[in-house]
């Protein structure tokens, strides 16, 4: 057997086709989800996907934009504080949603006060739960009441809370919804077979506004599971767009020098999280602030960004994504000294170590490589990848002294989408600091910006002074397109497909 | 009667050459003269020197990572002589961690093999030499088990119980033992109607005695070949687990999970999944050839 | 007599390298006429089958027919191609094979197999095929043939099916009929029944019929013309009456010889206390039903009551069937009988539970038929031997000394315990077997059809020496088998067994001088051969070779 | 007979209750079903509130049989992850699982039994060694590894056949190729035992004796006696890649009920799951039944005197 000739004639570099041979061709995008999503509706999934189709399909009363970060009319043309816990939004007029139902101070009641309401049991509750019922001015007029002063409340309209046409929605419920979604969204769906296959076409009478109209006919989008399948369906002109490409078949494609390749930074962060409160084991190393120290300074973040996450990911040194609003950047950091690491775990009394159970649940490389500098500086590590599901469950159960997480804060550059998660006590809280706890509670509902950041600041300062977490760095997306398609990539891990466009 | 004082049957004396061989003799005979198995058998011993030596067949750690070496090329595809075999994603040498894996796959494939044995044979024997209601609820157990989707059943439960050595051998070895129960079943059903079982149950031969002197050694060469079936069964079942990301956990340097970590960059570095592709390739391949093989040579001994 | 039908000359078949022996059949003549039954007899092993499959153009590919021919209707067999061999088989020559039991094919229809004869060889209009069938079936005297005709192998008797392939070899009125064995596998009455047709065909068709058999009780039944074949040669031939009353050859001689009597000097075996007493001994079978078949119960012993004293050889006798082999296994309590007693030395052993049977298992011994599957391949013969002793709490070494002395009494090698069964002939391994079961000094020994795989030759050896052993150990031995001349010559007395009864008891000559039941005449009227006794070799002039 | 059949029938439900209580008790040890509906970004308030909503703290058997009574009625549940019920769900995975089942065991049964047969009329020859290769490299290759290998070479290197996705038959030929060739080696080589051992028959040896063509004896005798086990072994594999087939299915982005329940496994969609197992156990049961009348068909013995 030559071995040479058999590897030679499975490696496709040399000899593939280009594709690109369809989509432009007949107007339509083609591109793949990895994963089967839930449901279109996405007051009933937590999913990323979930979020790009829900930018198509439908409107937020406000905007971000991306590129400023400033907050723009979007279903709402403006938008006033009465009073802390009360907002005035004038709609726009003349909007219509896809069945032709018109849009107006109905429908904005009707989606608030149907998600606010517990019975609905949407699924990430955190999205609207700030609210806490929406009324009728006059017919373009609305007020929504919040619970409690919420500062990011802004963030959170031009993100999640998108608006249903009432009537439909009354008359189909979300599982009708899921199978024909309806909104005012610059596409429409036109064929939909649940978590297997989406075709989205443009909404011709859509209204423009901040989101301005398509300029891609169709997007057709399937779910392939497998990214050499989806790799393999690029080569063969199949699909135009892939997305979250990992970081070394990028390179790859890249230097084929015949795709379009780009890369965003996106909101999410990994962290390594540590039973530093002790409720795991009280006499834990985890416990010990010298033993998370020395984890901080053995593990070459650099190094692993460098050789595996690539892209446009920073190594982070605060327990949040540096986009975020109130992320403190000038405080403590532990550079990458595995003797001093060794010697701070000599001072707090493990001089050869010790064995632990790392958990992780994704990105299994660089839980890997982490684990390989843990062991170099003395720290034995028994490997468990678990599903997400039960590696949470686990947490909840105090039964994880370290593991690799990571986070994406719903893509709301908020601070609080982060911290409020983890340092407030709740059962993922691994601190419990009770000082820590009071700043973030109090910085979340604070509206004076100044003083949230103030606020932030001082927790952040003391999670890194304390090492709570080990934060490592932020993740990015890799975008791979066909040479006809053009299509410039934000921050914030989301594909506007209104955005995109032929060269 | 003019010749009855003759013998018409010479009798046997212990130096006779022209007699058969004994049984052993004849299967050793045999086994030389088969190609299949001198080829599984030689393909294994390699495998398992391999494993064994390993320490002392390559001067790398297959746990060292280097982050700056990674996915280095095999010496035959342009790499450097450091590496043979080339480095792994995470900068790790290829060929230490391929010769280590072989340990992990051999034991994964033995323990499996051995605990599906002891259940599925013991069901097996049970069934055919009691026969009747031992008979009857073995072949329920055994239907259960057939019914239910291994793979399925595997995934969930190693993904319940996390990916450690002990949880996929034990999984594998509780899930696989239908075969053995079913050919072990009708193999001791055939030697329970044999004559020298009902023989040495008039000799006064205890259940046990029976058992282990008449049923099992004529039941052997089913129970070795059902092994080494079953011993690629696991291993291939491994790799799949592996390879749908629920096999032992990293940074065990088992085949499945190097195939598993391979297949990233399949179309790409395609050698990173063909070099413990075709290792395991080939070790399934020997351990089938060999089962073959004995199945061959120790086919029961021609009715002369 | 008329021209041969098929004369073969000088046919020499090659075994493949490596045998015993470098031919199969060496330097082979023979002739057969029309209406003409040519017994070819032999021992096996003697290569009188492959005589016929040599006409017939079915020899195994390892075997080739290196010189000579076979002619057939002027045709040299050996010449023609194997396209012209398969039309002429069945149409011109046809086969009737030993087996009836496996020799059609289980997935069509009786009739349907018939039928495929004239769908090959003739161009009849299926109305027409339909029709000579049914007369095939008749004239094989089957019963309703119309049910006959659209039943599967599986739904027929043993005999039935016989019949069933010699209608499908008549179907064309073959020239030449070559039978093998064809009535080994069957029972004595059904066996008179097809040796009856045999001799019906000679009558009624053209045929020359070659007749390939061990046993010259059909021989003599129905042979015109005998030859015998020893090591693939044929050593005499003759007609029937020449060859079987006046034999030439010592080979001949030394089978004819080993052929048993029918009679036997009585012996005196005083009114000894009963050794062996069984009394209203029953056992009933349930056989469960499979998903199409309904269960059903079979009552295989009904009240079975006989003693036997010691040094008594007492022969029970019944064909397939009659429970002779369930009775075996009660008593050798490998089966639990219903109830009744079986009494050896004032123990009743049928009542003992399995466990506190132990140590009254060695009292009765058992010897099986199949010389094959009676020793376990995997074990060493002293291995074997010594299990009885060993399980009754001797000494190894002292069982091993005895075994050695066992394997001289049965006139074995002592030195060949070490060896596998493999390594010894079937009638050498009868003899393992009988000194295995005398390992533990037994008060009853059983012989179930101990000698009925044997050839003759062999088979009076191992007579002989059953006999030298009961007397030499005072056994009493059971005597379990189908042929009434074997029983006839080393029984004491005879059951008779038919359907789980006992139907006839007594000694050999009132059970064979003057029998009682209905069923037992029909037996000894079954017998083939009757006409022909048995010469006494040692009285016949020398041999002229 | 129809006493038997209803045993039969029920033996069959006792097989795949059985199997559904395992896999159930299984399944509910297996992480926390109300953190899996919730998904990887709901907070610790959403998960809460769908423990409660569900009634996960109820104890194990109580819901089990909660499911038996609610199925039994058809009702196999609502699936945790898409909120639609599962039967619905289940209904349009499983027809491709079945497209693709059928179409491998029936690409298996063509290359297996010829060359089965061939092999067995003629052992040690060309083609019984190329028979004999095929099937140990088809035991020996994982399936895994040969289907991204076929996409490699067939999809992206010759363009002949698309890589992923189930619209047209085109799509099958690589799955159905590489399932179908995990189950030929086994018939393969239990059609050539079966013809080898029935070739020798004494029945193969009348029917040349009649004077037969070989053509007439290796297909009209032999065949028909050797398949009776190969319909038993169909049955089993057919069985078997229904359930095992996730691995072709999720390389080749083939929707089918093997990829479902895979991803169900890793959203702990429990009522999936359960309902999955449920049907490919029930499955089995119905191939080896199914099998069982077929050979009752083919072989008279079996059927009632």
């Amino acid at each position: 057997m030559n071995f040479k000739t058999l590897l030679a004639s499975t490696a496709i570099a040399a000899t593939a086709t280009t594709g690109a041979l369809a989509g432009k061709a007949d107007d339509t995008l083609k591109m793949a989800f990895q994963r089967e999503l839930e449901s279109v509706d996405i007051y009933y999934n937590s999913a990323r996907e979930g979020i790009l189709l829900a930018r198509a399909l439908w409107d937020s009363l406000l905007y971000r934009d991306p590129v400023s970060g400033e907050y723009k009319g979007n279903l709402a043309t403006e938008w006033t504080w009465v009073d802390d816990v009360t907002l005035e939004l004038k709609l726009r007029e003349g909007v219509t949603f896809h069945n032709g139902e018109p849009f107006n101070a109905d429908d904005v009641v009707y989606t608030v006060n149907y998600v606010t309401n517990p019975d609905s049991n949407v699924k990430v509750v955190k999205n609207v739960s700030w609210m806490d019922h929406a009324e009728k001015v006059d017919d373009y007029t609305v007020r929504i009441i919040l619970k409690a002063p919420f500062p990011p409340a802004e963030e959170f309209l031009a993100g999640p809370v998108v608006i249903y046409p009432n009537e439909y929605y009354e008359e189909v419920g979300p599982a009708g919804m899921a199978l024909k979604p309806i909104g005012t969204g610059p596409y429409k769906m036109a064929e939909l077979e649940p978590g297997k296959h989406y075709l989205l076409e443009l909404n011709d009478n859509y209204f423009g506004g901040p989101k301005g109209k398509g300029s891609i006919g169709k997007i057709d989008i399937e779910t392939i599971p497998d990214i050499n399948t989806q790799v393999a369906e690029l080569f063969n002109g199949e699909l135009d767009y892939l997305w979250n490409v990992p970081a070394d078949q990028t390179e790859k494609l890249d230097g084929l020098g015949k795709y379009n390749v780009e890369n965003a930074q996106a909101m999410r962060i990994g962290y390594i999280a540590m039973d530093a409160a002790g409720s795991v084991d009280p006499e834990g190393p985890m416990t010990n602030k010298l033993v998370r120290q020395a984890i901080y300074h053995a593990i070459d973040r650099q190094a692993i960004v460098d050789a595996l996450v690539k892209g446009s990911s920073i190594v982070v040194n605060s327990a949040c994504a540096p986009i975020q609003f109130g992320c403190e950047q000038d405080l403590t950091s532990y550079d990458y000294d595995p003797e001093k690491a060794k010697a701070l775990l000599a001072e707090a009394g493990y001089p050869d170590g010790f064995e632990i159970d790392f958990y992780a649940y994704r990105n299994r490389p660089y839980a890997e490589a982490m684990m390989g500098f843990l062991n170099e500086v003395g720290i034995t590590t028994n490997f468990n990848y678990l599903k997400y599901a039960a590696l949470r469950e686990k947490r909840t159960k105090d039964e994880v002294a370290i593991s690799f997480q990571t986070w994406g804060s719903y893509s709301l550059a908020d601070a609080s989408a982060i911290t409020g998660e983890f340092f407030t006590g709740g059962v993922l809280d691994d601190a419990m600091d009770a000082e820590v706890i009071d700043w973030i509670k109090e910085a979340d509902s604070t509206g004076d910006k100044e003083k949230r950041k103030g606020l932030y600041s001082k927790a952040l300062k003391k999670i890194a002074d304390e090492a709570y977490w080990v934060p490592l760095w932020t993740y990015n997306v890799n975008y791979v397109m066909s040479p006809d398609v053009a299509y410039t990539p934000t921050n914030d891990e989301i594909v506007r497909f209104f955005d995109i466009s032929w060269n | 009667m003019t010749d009855t004082t003759t013998e018409l049957e010479p009798v046997v004396t212990a130096t006779d050459q022209s007699k058969p061989l004994t049984p052993r003799q004849a299967m050793v005979r045999r086994a030389l003269r088969h190609k299949g198995l001198l080829f599984g058998s030689a393909v294994i011993l390699a495998i398992v020197f391999i494993a064994v030596f390993a320490p002392f067949l390559t001067e790398h750690d297959p746990f060292k990572q280097s982050l700056l070496a990674r996915m280095k090329p095999p010496v035959f595809m342009g790499g450097d002589e450091n590496h043979v075999l080339g480095t792994d994603a995470l900068g790790r040498d290829y060929w230490a961690r391929l010769a280590y894996g072989a340990r992990i796959s051999l034991m994964i494939g033995l323990l499996a093999a051995v605990i599906s044995g002891l259940i599925g044979s013991t069901m097996g024997i049970m069934a055919g030499y009691f026969g009747g209601r031992v008979d009857t609820v073995v072949t329920f157990l055994i239907n259960v088990r057939l019914a239910m989707p291994v793979v399925l059943v595997a995934l969930a439960v190693v993904a319940l119980f996390g990916g450690s050595l002990m949880v996929v051998v034990s999984v594998l070895g509780l899930l696989l033992w239908d075969r053995f129960a079913v050919v072990l079943r009708s193999a001791t059903m055939q030697v329970r109607k044999q004559e020298y079982v009902a023989a040495a149950e008039v000799l006064g031969a205890s259940l046990p005695r029976i058992l282990i002197k008449d049923i099992l050694p004529n039941v052997m060469n089913h129970l070795i070949v059902i092994f080494t079936l079953e011993m690629a069964h696991a291993i291939i079942l491994e790799a799949a687990l592996s390879f749908l990301g629920l096999g032992v956990q990293p940074p065990t340097p088992s085949w499945g999970l190097m195939i598993s970590e391979g297949k990233e960059m399949l179309l790409f570095e395609p050698w990173m999944i063909t070099i413990p592709g075709i290792a395991l390739f080939l070790l399934v391949l020997a351990i089938n050839m060999m089962g073959d093989g004995i199945r061959d040579v120790t086919a029961p001994e021609g009715r002369n | 007599m008329s021209t041969p039908i098929l004369s073969i000359l000088n046919l020499t078949v090659d075994l493949p390298k490596g045998g015993d022996r470098p031919f199969a059949v060496q330097d082979l003549s023979l002739t057969i006429a029309p209406k003409e039954i040519v017994c070819i007899v032999g021992e096996s092993g003697s290569g009188k089958s492959i005589t016929s499959f040599t006409t017939m153009g079915l020899l195994p590919k390892a075997l080739t027919p290196s010189t000579g021919e076979v002619v057939f209707d002027g045709k040299d067999l050996l010449k023609v191609g194997a396209d012209e061999h398969a039309k002429m088989r069945g149409s011109q020559m046809a086969m009737v094979f030993q087996e009836p039991m496996s020799a059609l094919n289980p997935c069509y229809t009786v009739g349907d197999q018939i039928e495929e004869m004239f769908q090959e060889h003739t161009s009849l209009p299926k109305a027409e095929r339909k029709a000579r069938t049914m007369t095939l079936l008749e004239e094989v005297h089957l019963p309703e043939p119309a049910r006959i005709y659209s039943s599967y192998p599986h739904q027929l008797s043993g005999g039935q099916r016989q019949r069933i392939v010699i209608a499908m070899a008549l179907a064309l009125d073959p020239k030449l009929l070559i039978a093998d064995e064809p009535t080994t596998a069957l029972d004595l009455s059904t066996q008179a029944q097809i040796l009856h047709l045999f001799k019906e065909l000679r009558e009624k068709h053209d045929a020359g019929i070659m007749f390939v058999t061990h046993d010259f009780d059909v021989v003599a039944e129905i042979a015109d013309r005998v030859v015998v074949m020893q090591h693939g040669q044929i050593v005499e031939e003759g007609t029937a009456e020449e060859v079987l009353n006046r034999p030439r050859h010592p080979y001949t001689r030394l089978l004819i010889d080993a052929v048993p009597r029918r009679t036997r000097d009585q012996r005196d075996l005083g009114d000894g206390e009963a050794m062996l007493k069984v009394e209203g001994l029953n056992k009933t079978y349930h056989i469960p039903g499979s998903m199409f078949k309904k269960a059903r119960d079979v009552h295989a012993c009904k009240d079975i009551n006989f003693k036997v004293r010691p040094g008594e050889t007492l022969g029970i006798v019944g064909e397939s069937g009659s429970g002779k082999s369930t009775l075996v296994k009660c008593l050798i309590r490998l089966e639990d009988p219903d109830d009744g007693s079986v009494w050896v030395e004032g123990k009743n052993i049928a009542g003992y539970s399995r466990k506190g049977l132990h140590p009254y298992r060695k009292m009765i011994q058992i010897v099986f038929q199949d010389p094959y599957g009676s020793l376990n391949p995997r074990r060493t013969i002293g291995d074997q031997l010594v299990e009885g002793p060993v399980n009754f709490g001797a000494n190894r070494a002292d069982a091993m000394e005895k075994a050695r002395e066992l394997m001289r009494i049965v006139r074995l090698d002592p030195d060949a315990l070490n060896r596998y069964p493999n390594q010894f002939s079937g009638g050498q391994r009868q003899r393992i077997c009988i000194a295995r079961a005398l390992m533990v000094e037994p008060k009853v020994l059983i012989a179930d059809e101990a000698v009925s795989a044997l050839d003759v030759s062999v088979q009076k050896e191992v007579l002989k020496l059953l006999n030298e052993i009961r007397d030499r150990m005072g056994l009493t031995v059971l005597f379990i088998t189908h042929d009434l001349r074997v029983a006839a010559q080393v029984c004491d007395n005879l059951i008779v067994m038919q359907k789980g009864e006992i139907v006839e008891r007594g000694t050999v000559d009132q059970v064979f001088g003057a029998p009682s039941h209905a069923y037992t005449r029909m037996l000894l009227d079954a017998q083939p051969g009757k006409g022909w006794e048995v010469p006494d070799v040692s009285k016949l002039p020398p041999v002229t070779v | 007979m129809l006493m038997f059949i209803l045993k039969r029938l029920g033996l069959a439900l006792l097989v795949a209750l059985t199997v559904s209580a395992i896999s159930f008790s299984l399944l509910f040890l297996a992480g926390d079903p109300a953190v899996a509906i919730a998904g990887e970004n709901a907070s610790q308030q959403d998960i809460a509130a769908i423990n409660e909503r569900f009634g996960f703290d109820r104890p194990l058997p109580i819901q089990y049989l909660d499911w038996l009574r609610n199925a039994v009625q058809g009702d196999l549940g609502m699936s945790w992850y898409f909120d639609l019920p599962v039967t619905e769900l289940i209904a349009d995975r499983l027809s491709v699982t079945m497209r693709l089942g059928l179409s491998a065991i029936t690409f298996a049964l063509v290359l297996a039994i010829p060359m089965g047969v061939a092999a067995a009329a003629r052992p040690n020859s060309l083609i019984d060694r190329a028979a004999l290769l095929i099937s140990v490299v088809g035991q020996a290759i994982p399936s895994f590894w040969f289907g991204l290998i076929l996409v490699v070479i067939f999809s992206i290197n010759l363009g002949l056949v698309p890589a992923s996705g189930n619209e047209t038959w085109r799509h099958f030929i690589l799955p159905t190729v590489v399932l179908g060739y995990y189950a030929t080696p086994a018939i393969m080589r239990l059609t050539r035992a079966g013809m080898i051992e029935v070739l020798s028959a004494d029945y193969i040896r009348t029917a040349r004796a009649k004077g037969l063509g070989t053509r007439k004896i290796m297909f009209k005798h032999a065949l028909r006696n050797a398949i009776i086990p190969v319909v038993s072994l169909a049955a089993v594999q057919m069985g078997f890649m229904l359930g095992g087939s996730i691995v072709v299915e999720s390389i080749f982005a083939l929707h089918g009920a093997g990829y479902l329940a895979w991803e169900s496994i890793s959203r702990n969609d429990l009522p999936t799951m359960q309902a999955l197992i449920l049907i490919f156990s029930t499955f089995y049961i119905f191939f080896t039944f199914l099998a069982d009348v077929l050979n009752a068909w083919l072989d008279p013995r079996l059927r009632v005197s």
